[in-house]
């Protein structure tokens, strides 16, 4: 089914989706876009290219509280947090994103160990994909081309969305997709015309290049574990890193964290914080021991995380080429260069 | 019920502690609106413990050190005039009431002014009204 | 987990009347890890202490709260408890609800509302305190003395009697300090000298005293135990190792300068002994008024002596000694009564102060010991003005205590060697003392005039030149009056010697409004100071007349006696430590510290703490911005949860 | 001034002299990035390394935050601009630095851009000097003639604003930071490690990027770097989340000036203020 409304009036369909529930969108903030919980339809923001955090946070947020419990109370009185979902849509979110949940899911929703937060908001969820503009110049920083992602990919989307002059297309892609296509009533009968514009937009998208690089996942992660006791070639590679968590925090794939236990009058919540392998203190053990104590190891252990080990135990690459790490770096730190120089190395 | 602000008083062991316990021992009477917590000096006082302080909802931070040059460490509260001054501009920049930070030095022989200045500084701070901006919200 | 004993006492109704103790001790048993909760009437009692230690048995305490007086007063008293119980002595908690709660508030909702948030705090505090091993140290055996007047003079003799090595530092050429002025000594009327000088010879012959007279302490460093002291010796330009005290050069010089000894009433030789029984007997040369040292030529007193011991180039020296024990007794001056004008003291030659009298009756004073005034003549009316400066709101609230006694003194002397009329004009006559009220009532029967009122006012009488008229209302008859006399004495009150103030800041003491130094409590330990090891004795800590400041000296003695008679010592454990896995080698630490305990490792490129030198004031860990460094016993941990607890009601 | 390109050739020439005869092992500049636009921070090691070094307009790293990732004792050539040198000088105050290991390349220089907004960088979030104040070798002319840039007029608007207001602000502001703490990796004075904020004894404040803990840690920064923040701006260009740092910090630099009579970062014989006192400072600065 496709479907389209113009641009100008988005923010009646936000208000439709926030009648059926949660509305997470992008809106503008002082100098960039991320995602948030919309409380004002008229705040959605399509102008954008793409958002300065990953949408990862719909799934998996900053902060997620577990437990609450009282200092001195026996553990049967505390209270696990139980979430109450409301129908949620997560509206906009690029191809390489909508990429990256599915990699995420390895790790929240696969065999082995299952989150229920993860999986809950996962399935509460319904994905509104958001081709790229074509039409306008791709960043620099960018490189999901080269992990086979491209510019208009519907895969994994419920409902994929693509920019038609005014107008917005939007063609379900799941049956999940459909059933609610079906619902907004709100939203315009897509002509032949259009049907045409959203398949020749789909194939054109292949056209829209980003930075490539042939890499082979494993290939590259032989590659990368042969490397790993080069040292200077790592220390080359970190020497303007600040160690900083910019690109973990913004990096739709990176999904470690902390549990942290905060207390404060007696009262308190056993809370999951993102954590940033580019921590110092990171890998700090409890006897005071910190293996990676130097930051070409701790960029090592990133790149080789993403771009090795994840190949190696999941099959696929932990990258989906957004370009956020890069884009966000103080000192423009670019892991596609890294990887590019890897497999010169 | 009116206000009844709660006080953070942080006091050195050799001045104004011993100061307060004066008070008590000569039977001066103030409101009982201040805890003083006990350190050795004020140079003790990290500008962090005031931040905190002010999170955990403490209308007013009373802080009392020896007077300058008369301190037992020879010169603790002369870094910490220093370090409190500094403490009280950036919060007075982040929009606190300044008035909420105030640093008296008061010896052990002047109970009389410790008296005064917990009668004062809770009266000052009963007019500026309960501290909700760094407080946090549970 | 801890398990904490909470123990709440009534100290009698002082606490028990606005703070409602028992409902306190229930609070303290809902508070989490709180295991005991109790309240009894007077914890401090042996059957409280008996309690303590019982329940940290029977409910195996791991921290025990006592919620009492100020841990300034039973501290110590409740570590000792807690430590025959098996328990660290760091593991105990005193919260403060009598000087801090009880005694100043009326309203008992108050009390007990605010004595629960200090509880809550302790509790907080108590949940992360460690127990924390005291270090031993060695002591040095030798004791200094600073102030060579009677109550140096005694402390000093009493230590080393018992064979510690004193030094005894004295600012003067001689010692004796005051009393050494003084012609008789109230009630008894004993001469002052004669009680006096055997003394300051035992001094100079006791082996175990080394004398250090034209002196003063320049620099102090170190702690209790281990105090490194450097001394200026000042150039008397005289080297006293030569000279044997014939004194022909004091004979020959033709200098003049100002007697301090006697008060300024006459001028001696530039170089001088400042009196006959001076001990050390050997003179020093007085830049200020020695001829060669104004005009450049003289050297008389080098052309006489026959032990070449004169010496015009000696310089100031320093001389570093190491103790264990201090003890200050600095003494103190009288007032300047000069801005006080309407005494005309300065301003009318027949006005003197008191000690200016004490010369004028010794037979080793200016006058030889007959009471004549500055125009050579005998008076024949004589005031004596008590409480001058003291007892005033406008100079010094406090009394002088000595006065009352010198000024019935001075009347009888005065009536035992002139044929004046004595008028004494006072506020109240103050005669507290063993014989001092039979000495007051001897001195009524002596024919000395009484007058209740304070002297207001000294003027010259404009019928007779020279002769001065005292303003005064009798507040007996309400009657203002105006007696013509001849010589007026004023009491000055007594204020702490001028260079007190560098003693304190160099040994750390704090002083009071007067200031005179605080001792660490004024009943129970009313000799020590809030420095560990520093001892003071006799008028600097406030005035007070010979006996008093005798059995000062004494106490002193045995108090620093009690330090330096062990070869070891426990200090407190509170010190600061580097965490070196957390320390960024900013080295603030190495900046701070008055006294150097941090040093930085250049090597593993972190600071560290000599314990030995840390004394624990923590400033050290405030300006570590990596919270590397732990206060003990004040953590950072510590503080900010005791300031949760405190705010959390 | 010197233009771009002939300071990269100076920059060139000395890093390869001072390499070449051994003077130093490490040249801290900057080199290319993945573009022309994103140079990056940039370490030359040997003669080889040196055609890698560029410097254009983008450059506005501070270098002096690379200069304690070195052993003590190494010999390192560092390229600073006017608000960098100050941050070595007060690294060199801090004996974080020796001045003898050090040979500094002045850079005078005007117009650098935010490469994030193409906004030349003024006296607005730097402290709005065009010459270094200390170095041993420059790089081009000094730049002279340029309107007096005062670096605290920027604060006027918010002193002026009413307290309530500026709680607003700030309040806002900091509630921003996702606590990536590129702020304080960015920053030449923040080299403690761990950071007070990371220690868990004691836990200063939540990890989490909330209300509390981001006003610990921000305040605490601030004072942290009270007398010491030489007004580089570095902070706010890191900032993901353009939290205008710069303005907190140019205030407190400004309070300290006035207070201590001393600005941070212009003399090797300095003290930094907060771990000194005068005897007669005076009890009003608490007022």
């Amino acid at each position: 089914m496709l479907k389209k409304t113009a641009i100008e009036n988005i923010s009646q369909l936000a208000a439709v989706l926030m009648e059926k529930g949660t509305l997470l969108a992008p809106v503008k903030e002082v100098s960039c876009h991320n995602f948030a919980e919309i409380s004002d339809p008229q705040k959605v923001d399509l102008k954008f290219y793409n958002t300065l955090m990953s949408p990862k946070s719909a799934f998996f947020p900053h902060r997620e509280d577990f437990v609450k419990y009282k200092v001195g109370k026996p553990l049967s009185e505390a209270e696990h947090t139980i979430l109450n979902l409301k129908p949620a849509f997560l509206f906009g979110v690029r191809p390489c994103d909508v990429k990256s949940f599915e990699i995420m899911d390895i790790h929240f929703n696969a065999a082995g160990i299952i989150d229920p937060y993860w999986r809950a908001r996962r399935e509460a969820t319904t994905i509104f994909g958001y081709a790229y503009d074509i039409n306008q110049p791709v960043d620099s920083a960018d490189f999901y081309n080269t992990l086979g992602i491209y510019a208009a990919d519907p895969e994994g989307s419920d409902i994929f969305m693509v920019k038609k002059d005014k107008e917005l297309l939007l063609k379900s892609i799941t049956p999940k997709g459909e059933k609610l296509l079906a619902e907004l009533s709100a939203l315009e009968k897509a002509s032949s015309g259009d049907e045409k514009y959203y398949e020749d937009y789909i194939k054109k998208g292949k056209d829209y290049k980003t930075r490539f690089t042939c890499v082979d996942s494993e290939v590259i992660a032989k590659k990368i574990e042969s490397i790993f006791d080069n040292t200077d070639f790592w220390t080359k590679m970190s020497a303007a890193c600040l160690s900083c968590g910019i690109c973990t925090f913004s990096c739709p794939n990176c999904y470690c964290f902390d549990i942290c236990d905060d207390t404060l009058f007696g009262k308190g919540t056993r809370s999951r914080v993102w954590d940033a392998c580019m921590f110092t203190d990171f890998t700090l053990e409890a006897s005071g021991h910190n293996p990676r104590t130097q930051v070409y190891q701790r960029l090592r252990q990133k790149v080789s995380h993403k771009y090795s080990y994840h190949v190696r135990k999941y099959g696929v690459i932990s990258c989906v080429g957004c370009g956020r790490c890069t884009r966000q770096c103080p000192v423009n730190i670019d892991i596609y260069s890294i990887i590019e120089a890897a497999l010169k190395a | 019920m009116s206000f009844e602000p709660k006080i953070l008083g942080i006091a050195c062991n050799w001045c104004t502690y011993t100061g307060a316990d004066l008070a008590g021992t000569t039977r001066l009477h103030y409101p009982q609106n201040v805890r003083v917590v006990r350190v050795m000096c004020s140079s003790r006082i990290n500008p962090s413990f005031i931040f905190r302080a002010f999170q955990l909802g403490a209308d007013g931070v009373l802080i009392g050190g020896c007077h300058p040059g008369d301190c037992h460490y020879n010169t603790g509260n002369l870094y910490a005039r220093r370090r409190l001054a500094t403490t009280k501009k950036i919060l007075e920049f982040a929009g606190l009431e300044p008035g909420r930070l105030r640093v008296e030095w008061i010896s052990a022989s002047e109970g009389n002014k410790f008296a005064e200045v917990v009668e004062e500084f809770t009266m000052q701070i009963k007019n500026l009204g309960p501290q909700s901006k760094l407080k946090i919200q549970q | 987990m801890s398990r904490i004993g909470v123990f709440v006492c009534h100290c009698g109704l002082n606490i028990a009347k606005t703070v409602r103790v028992s409902e306190l001790a229930e609070f303290a048993a809902t508070l989490p890890d709180v295991v005991v909760a109790k309240d009894y009437k007077f914890m401090c009692s042996t059957p409280g202490q008996e309690m303590i230690q019982h329940d940290i048995k029977q409910y195996n305490l791991d921290r025990v709260i006592v919620t009492a007086c100020s841990p300034l007063m039973h501290e110590k008293t409740f570590r000792k408890v807690i430590e025959n119980a098996g328990l660290n002595q760091y593991l105990l908690t005193i919260v403060n609800i009598r000087e801090q709660v009880s005694w100043v508030t009326t309203d008992i909702e108050e009390g007990t509302a605010k004595s629960k948030a200090l509880l809550n705090g302790a509790v907080y505090r108590a949940r992360l305190l460690a127990p924390l091993t005291s270090r031993v140290i060695d002591v040095n055996p030798d004791v200094m003395v600073i102030g060579a007047g009677i109550a140096g003079i005694q402390a000093a003799l009493e230590l080393a009697n018992t064979g510690k090595k004193v030094y005894l530092v004295e600012k003067n050429s001689t010692i004796g300090g005051h009393m050494a002025q003084f012609d008789k000594t109230f009630p008894t009327l004993d001469c002052s000298a004669c009680i006096l000088t055997p003394k300051m010879d035992n001094v100079l012959q006791h082996k175990n005293i080394t004398m250090l007279t034209y002196c003063e302490v320049s620099g102090v460093k170190g702690y209790v135990g281990n105090f490194d002291i450097t001394i200026k010796q000042k150039a008397r330009y005289v080297d006293h190792s030569k000279c044997n005290a014939c004194l022909a050069c004091t004979e020959k010089c033709p200098g003049k300068g100002v007697s301090e000894w006697d008060e300024a009433l006459v001028k001696r030789k530039s170089i001088y002994i400042p009196f006959p029984q001076a001990v050390p007997q050997k003179p020093i040369i007085d830049r200020e008024s020695c001829t060669f040292f104004k005009k450049g030529k003289c050297r008389l007193c080098e052309k006489v002596c026959e032990q070449k011991a004169i010496d015009f180039e000696q310089q100031d020296t320093f001389i570093d000694v190491k103790v264990g024990a201090i003890i200050v007794a600095t003494g103190f001056d009288l007032m300047d009564t000069k801005p006080l004008v309407q005494y005309g003291y300065g301003k009318y030659p027949g006005v003197y102060n008191s000690l200016e009298v004490e010369r004028l009756f010794n037979s080793a004073g200016p006058t030889s010991g007959k009471v004549t005034m500055r125009d050579g003549k005998e008076p024949q009316s004589i005031a004596i003005l008590h409480c001058i400066g003291s007892r005033d709101k406008n100079h010094h609230e406090h009394c002088s205590r000595v006065c009352c006694m010198y000024s019935l003194k001075f009347a009888h002397l005065f009536k035992e060697k002139t044929s004046a009329d004595v008028y004494q004009l006072y506020i109240d006559m103050r005669a507290a003392g063993k014989g001092y009220e039979e000495f007051y009532n001897r001195l009524s029967e002596e024919n000395v005039k009484f007058i209740r009122g304070k002297g207001a006012r000294v003027t010259e009488s404009t019928e007779e030149p020279g002769r001065l008229i005292v303003e005064a209302e009798d507040t007996i008859t309400s009657k203002f009056m105006k007696i013509p006399v001849d010589m007026v004495v004023l009491s000055p009150a007594i204020v702490p010697r001028a260079e007190s103030k560098d003693i304190g800041r160099l040994l750390n003491l704090s002083t009071d409004k007067q200031g005179f130094f605080m001792e660490r409590h004024p009943k129970l330990a009313p000799l020590s100071t809030m420095s560990e090891g520093i001892f003071i004795a006799g008028v600097c800590q406030g005035p007070k007349d010979i006996p008093d400041t005798v059995a000062q000296a004494l106490g002193a003695a045995a108090e620093a006696l009690t330090i330096v008679v062990n070869d070891k010592m426990e200090l407190e454990a509170t010190t600061a430590m580097v965490n070196p896995a957390s320390c960024c080698g900013c080295q603030n630490c190495v900046r701070v510290c008055p006294y150097g305990a941090p040093g930085f490792n250049y090597e593993k490129r972190v600071s560290e703490i000599n314990e030995a030198l840390c004394k624990g004031c923590g400033l050290c860990a405030s300006v570590c911005p990596s919270s590397a460094i732990i206060a003990r016993h004040f953590t950072n941990e510590q503080v900010l949860a005791e300031m949760e607890g405190l705010m959390e009601f | 001034m010197t233009d771009f390109k002939k300071i990269e050739e100076n920059l060139k020439t000395e890093a390869g002299r001072l390499l070449k005869e051994g003077l130093v092992t490490v040249v801290l500049s900057y080199g290319k990035g993945f573009d022309e636009n994103h140079p990056m921070p940039y370490a030359a090691k040997t003669i080889a390394d040196v055609e890698n070094i560029v410097f254009n307009q983008y450059c506005n790293y501070n270098m002096a935050r690379y200069l304690v990732r070195y052993p003590q004792g190494t010999k390192i050539a560092i390229a600073v601009k006017a608000a960098d040198s100050r941050a070595v000088i007060q690294l060199i105050q801090e004996e974080k630095v020796k001045r003898e290991n050090l040979v500094i390349l002045g850079i005078p220089v005007q117009g650098m851009k935010n490469p994030k907004t193409g906004e030349v960088i003024d006296s607005k979030t730097t402290c709005g000097l065009y010459n270094p104040v200390l170095y041993d070798i420059l790089l081009g002319e000094e730049v002279h003639g340029q309107k007096n840039a005062l670096p605290y007029e920027v604060l006027a608007e918010y002193e002026a604003m009413d307290k309530d207001a500026r709680w607003e602000f700030w309040e806002k502001e900091l509630n921003k930071c996702i606590r990536c703490y590129a702020c304080r990796k960015a920053c030449p004075m923040c080299y403690c490690d761990p950071c007070f904020i990371d220690q868990s004894k004691p836990k200063w404040a939540d990890k989490a990027p909330q209300s509390p803990g981001n006003m610990m840690y921000h305040l605490t920064r601030f004072h942290h770097l009270a007398g010491r923040c030489i007004d580089c701006g570095e902070c706010s260009r890191a900032c993901p989340v353009d939290i205008p740092l710069y303005l907190f910090h140019k205030k407190v630099a400004k309070e300290c000036e006035e207070m201590f009579n001393q600005k941070a970062g212009m003399s090797i014989e300095d003290k930094p203020v907060l771990v000194d006192f005068r005897v007669e400072d005076s009890d009003k600065i608490l007022e």
